[in-house]
């Protein structure tokens, strides 16, 4: 079973057994070779729903787009049904400038100013390489902020692992931790807090989760509607490797086990440097207005930035493939299509400002290519193609919408834990307590010797928190504050939150736990939480108990955000992260965003540092 | 005193943003005939007694090389060398 | 008075320096690394962040940058430069000051509030500041672990060209807890924490950077234009 | 292709904490045997045409290493070691 890693890159080769690439006249002529696409994680309806769609079988590149676009971690297919809830039951919202659907949700927070923020998951990456693996985690979610139109100013990092005084935590919390500061502080943004717990469940499957925000002006919000007949596809950033080939489908859409060893060449590496570069290029770009369309890359690569920006406008593209700069002239079409590479973001320019776009990415020192143009609709309004070719060849001649959008959707089975009365009926009433002074002092003991209490200055210090000056409180506060506005003093506060315990002796209340504290955490700064992103961590949803809890969580989230009048702006799933038959406790997420019109008026957590120290009032509440 | 050199470097396909970054800076200094440069690292491991070519493996796997991106390569180093 | 702030590629704090500059009562004016004119002003500041990357050696390949040729010849003639962070790397490269910086002792990025010992203060960047004076700054570097040999250090020392030391704890390992250091003129300063971190209430541990700033206004003021040499 | 292989390593007298944290790690891995662990950079530098040993030198000298804490080799790779 080397068919993970090396199955896209095997594809090309499969289908046609010489060097040339399957074409769409070549699958047109041979309907009955066998396409291993199985090995590339589709189901056997899947495969026969693609054939349906094109009209023949797909070539290699197309199944291996159809593999990525539909797999869990891109399309959602397990968690779709029970997401429509954030949507359905969201509270209205004047502040809501774009929600779930986008990159990333914007809020406006005054008349000119709004902020995008969001979480995702890089689990599986981090487990196999922690470093590159957490560092590509900030890259990416830093590339969806970017995409709306915002300077990213933060990051968060809510964090899980094993153990504390397991072996593997030494190789995989370090690492991490590294990565996420390496990363971050290279990019020049501050961490302004995060979470790191300690759980036995973890030890496997170590959760690292990235928050960003970013400011945008209202008016620079930017879409990744491919209009425009005739405009040009710009392909922006690093050039293109065969890093992380497979990565999306394969790491984060499957059980991770012992095959992650032969997994390995999927890791991706990232460049921050790179990325530096790639922001303030984006950012001359939209203030240029030289962007009529953007979208980051980032797991699925190309794939997913071609389909995903042209069916956004029911438009077509035309992509001459072999445009694209290449790090190794020897990847085939199909590697093209499917790398990860990072760094890189794909934009729609008018053929005008063509010039322009290519002038600003040659001062900062970033690629720009164009790869390709916007074609048109028919005239009776279906959507065009996606039209790709490769010296001449064409590799690719699909309906961009059929990978984008009607992707597989699955109503999974789901049911109770079987064990689930019996956790229930544990309660903590029942729970010995200390009653003599021995034994006050034993459990003291045990608690101040609890990681998960722990101080966190180790992982913190690693973290820059003062770049960019705006920083008003991080940790150890219980929500990061930033200035937005030196002007006028608008602020944000954020806070992100989760437990993981509670989420599995109720997953329903669990998940308005993590939404309760969060919002908690943001309120008693002295902001008020107007809008909310989560990252749903859980085991495999074909396994219905993990299921159940999903939707329970979901459920829970939902009626919360009902209840407390805040919106669910974005975030994102992360399924299979379990090792073997054992899932991690469900873990919902949460990240609540405040603002405060005047942010000097902020709250922090405990007395004034020596240095500011001077004149506070002390008051007692209660008897 | 024996020595063991082991060199490290990124695998081939793996990005080198370090190699890129002085490849990108060296026409500044006047240099245009270099296609590509890749930076790794080298260690010199010193042995007390005999160098152990076996042991300096271990260490190369065990601390020194990622194996999931980088290779690595031991070697005994002669006498002159050795400064 | 018009404090110039360069941009590398990957700088970070400039955007700080230029506020911290006006802050101070300067007008700020950003330069950029491939444009070798100093647009007129009085003094620059290189500013923290990770100039290409830091990949290779922090600050080697900044140093190469066209605006640096320019700075190096003004810095000759006595232009008032200060390094914070990267920038005294890069000033170390370009051999604008001794020694050099290096990885952590404990290997780790490290971000702190740190207590620093002021001492010299004849240069442009510290006349603002009384000898001992003891002040509270942000440190956050991977690699700030000062460097030279005994012969330079011992010349540091002997000539007071140590502007400031770290107390109540060493966070990078550097060679006699040496946390900045000025040219012989003291013109052209490097330090490792960053002043310009420290100047608002509202979001440093103290206001005490500002005297950097403040302290180059006044040599500038002073002289018309800093007299090379004088300490 | 060409290739031209520098080695930077730092001068014997400046502290190499790098080196220092894998020797002592060393005998946790059951070694003991070592009495020095010193970590430099090799960097590869590829010609387009020729190699061009005096303009490595010139790059290493300028560039690739600093003359204040670090020494530096450079030397012809010969076909084979060429990957
Ligand atoms: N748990 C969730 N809650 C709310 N929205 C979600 C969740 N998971 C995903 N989404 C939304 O679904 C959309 C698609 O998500 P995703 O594929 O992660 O975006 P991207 O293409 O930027 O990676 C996004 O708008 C995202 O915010």
């Amino acid at each position: 079973m080397t068919t993970q890693q090396s199955g896209f890159a095997a594809t090309d080769v499969l289908a046609t057994g010489s060097d040339e690439p399957d074409t769409v006249e070549r699958a047109e002529k041979s309907p009955d070779d066998l396409q291993p696409y199985g090995d590339l994680g589709l189901k056997d309806d899947e495969y026969a729903k693609i054939r349906e769609i094109l009209g023949r079988r797909p070539t290699a590149s197309e199944l291996a787009m159809y593999s990525i676009m539909w797999s869990e971690h891109c399309s959602y297919k397990s968690s779709k049904v029970h997401l429509k809830q954030f949507s359905e039951k969201a509270p209205k919202n004047v502040r809501m400038l774009a929600g779930i659907g986008e990159n990333a949700g914007v809020v406006q927070i005054s008349e000119k100013i709004a902020v995008t923020f969001k979480v995702e998951s890089h689990n599986h990456p981090s487990y196999v390489e922690p470093y590159q693996g957490a560092a590509t985690g900030v890259g990416g979610i830093v590339r969806d902020i970017l995409a709306m139109g915002a300077r990213p100013v933060a990051v968060m990092d809510p964090l899980r692992f094993g153990a504390a005084d397991h072996p593997d935590t030494a190789r995989v919390l370090p690492g991490v931790v590294a990565g996420i500061g390496g990363y971050g502080n290279c990019l020049g943004l501050p961490n302004i807090g995060g979470e790191i717990v300690f759980d036995p469940c973890y030890q496997g499957n170590p959760l690292v989760n990235a928050l960003s925000i970013g400011v945008l002006p209202v008016e620079r919000l930017q879409k990744k509607e491919a209009t425009g007949t005739g405009n040009i596809v710009v392909l922006l950033g690093a050039r293109t490797g065969r890093d992380g080939i497979g990565g999306v489908s394969v790491l984060a859409s499957a059980t991770f086990d012992e095959e992650a060893e032969q997994r390995r060449p999927s890791v991706q590496v990232g460049d921050p440097f790179m990325e530096k570069l790639l922001i303030e290029s984006c950012l001359e770009l939209y203030d240029a207005g030289l962007v009529s369309g953007i979208q980051d890359l980032g797991g699925a690569g190309l794939t997913c930035a071609l389909t995903e920006t042209a069916a956004a406008a029911g438009t077509g593209m035309r992509v001459w493939l072999e445009r694209v700069p290449l790090r190794e002239a020897s990847m085939s079409p199909t590697e093209i299509l499917a790398s990860e590479s990072q760094e890189r973001m794909l934009l729609i320019v008018t053929p005008e400002n063509l010039d322009a776009v290519l002038k600003v990415a040659e001062k900062w020192g970033v690629w720009a290519t164009a790869i390709g143009e916007v074609t048109a609709a028919a005239e009776d309004g279906t959507p065009g193609r996606l039209h790709i070719t490769w010296n001449d060849h064409v590799v690719v001649d699909v309906p961009p919408g059929s990978l984008a959008d009607d992707g597989p959707v699955y109503n999974r089975p789901f049911r109770e834990p079987n064990d689930l009365m019996l956790l229930q009926a544990d309660r903590a009433e029942t729970l010995p307590r200390p009653s003599t002074g021995d034994e006050l002092r034993a459990t003291l003991l045990r608690m101040a010797g609890s990681p998960n209490l722990c101080d966190k200055t180790w992982v913190t210090e690693q973290y820059d928190r003062y770049v960019l000056g705006n920083t008003i409180l991080a940790q150890p506060e219980d929500s990061g504050v930033l200035r937005i506005d030196e002007e006028t003093g608008l602020g944000v506060a954020l806070s992100v939150d989760g437990n993981g315990r509670f989420a599995r002796l109720d997953p329903y209340e669990g998940a308005r736990l993590a939404l309760a504290e969060s919002y908690r955490n943001v309120a008693v700064t002295g902001a008020e939480p107007v809008a909310i992103t989560d990252c749903l961590n859980f085991g495999s949803p074909e396994d219905p108990t993990v299921m159940w809890q999903f939707s329970e969580a979901c459920r829970g989230l939902a009626d919360g955000c009902l209840e407390l009048g805040t919106p669910v702006t974005g975030g994102n799933v992360s399924f299979y992260n379990q090792t073997g038959a054992a899932a991690i406790h469900p873990t919902p997420v949460v990240g609540v965003l405040g603002v405060f019109d005047d942010v000097s008026r902020r709250i922090p957590m405990g007395f004034p540092p020596p240095a500011k120290a001077g004149g506070d009032l002390l008051f007692l509440l209660g008897e | 005193m024996a020595r063991v050199v082991v060199d490290v470097m990124l695998k081939p396909e793996i990005l080198d943003p370090q190699g890129q970054a002085v490849a990108n800076a060296l026409p500044r200094l006047g240099v245009t005939d270099v296609s590509s440069v890749r930076i790794g690292r080298r260690i010199e491991i010193d042995f007390t007694g005999e160098a152990d070519l076996d042991r300096a493996r271990e260490i190369a796997d065990k601390l020194l090389a990622n194996p999931v991106i980088e290779d690595y390569e031991v070697r005994l180093v002669e006498g002159a060398e050795v400064a | 008075m018009r404090i110039g702030v360069v941009t590398f590629p990957g700088s970070l704090d400039d955007g700080d320096a230029a506020r911290a500059a006006r802050i101070a009562g300067a007008e700020a004016v950003r330069l950029w690394h491939g444009d070798p004119d100093l647009h007129g002003v009085d003094a620059v500041v290189l500013p923290g962040g990770f100039s290409y990357g830091d990949y290779l050696r922090c600050g080697a390949i900044a140093r190469f940058a066209p605006v640096m040729e320019s700075i190096i010849d003004a810095a000759r003639g006595g232009l008032p430069v200060l390094g914070i962070c990267n920038g005294f790397q890069v000033l170390c490269e370009a051999h604008l000051l001794p020694g050099a910086l290096t990885r952590n002792q404990h290997l780790h990025f490290r971000n702190r509030d740190q207590w620093l010992k002021v001492e010299a203060t004849g240069t442009a960047w510290t006349n603002g500041f009384t000898p001992g004076q003891e002040i509270l700054i942000p440190v956050k570097n991977g690699e700030g672990c000062f460097v030279a040999d005994t012969h330079t250090l011992d010349a540091l020392e002997a000539e007071g060209r140590v502007i400031a030391r770290y107390i109540k704890g060493n966070p990078n390992g550097s060679q006699r807890d040496i946390a900045g250091i000025t040219n012989e003129a003291g013109n052209v300063v490097g330090i490792m924490p960053h002043p310009e971190h420290a100047v608002e209430a509202l979001t440093g541990p103290s206001l005490d950077g500002l005297g950097f700033f403040t302290s180059v206004l006044r040599s500038l003021a002073k002289d018309g234009q800093l007299a090379g040499g004088q300490q």
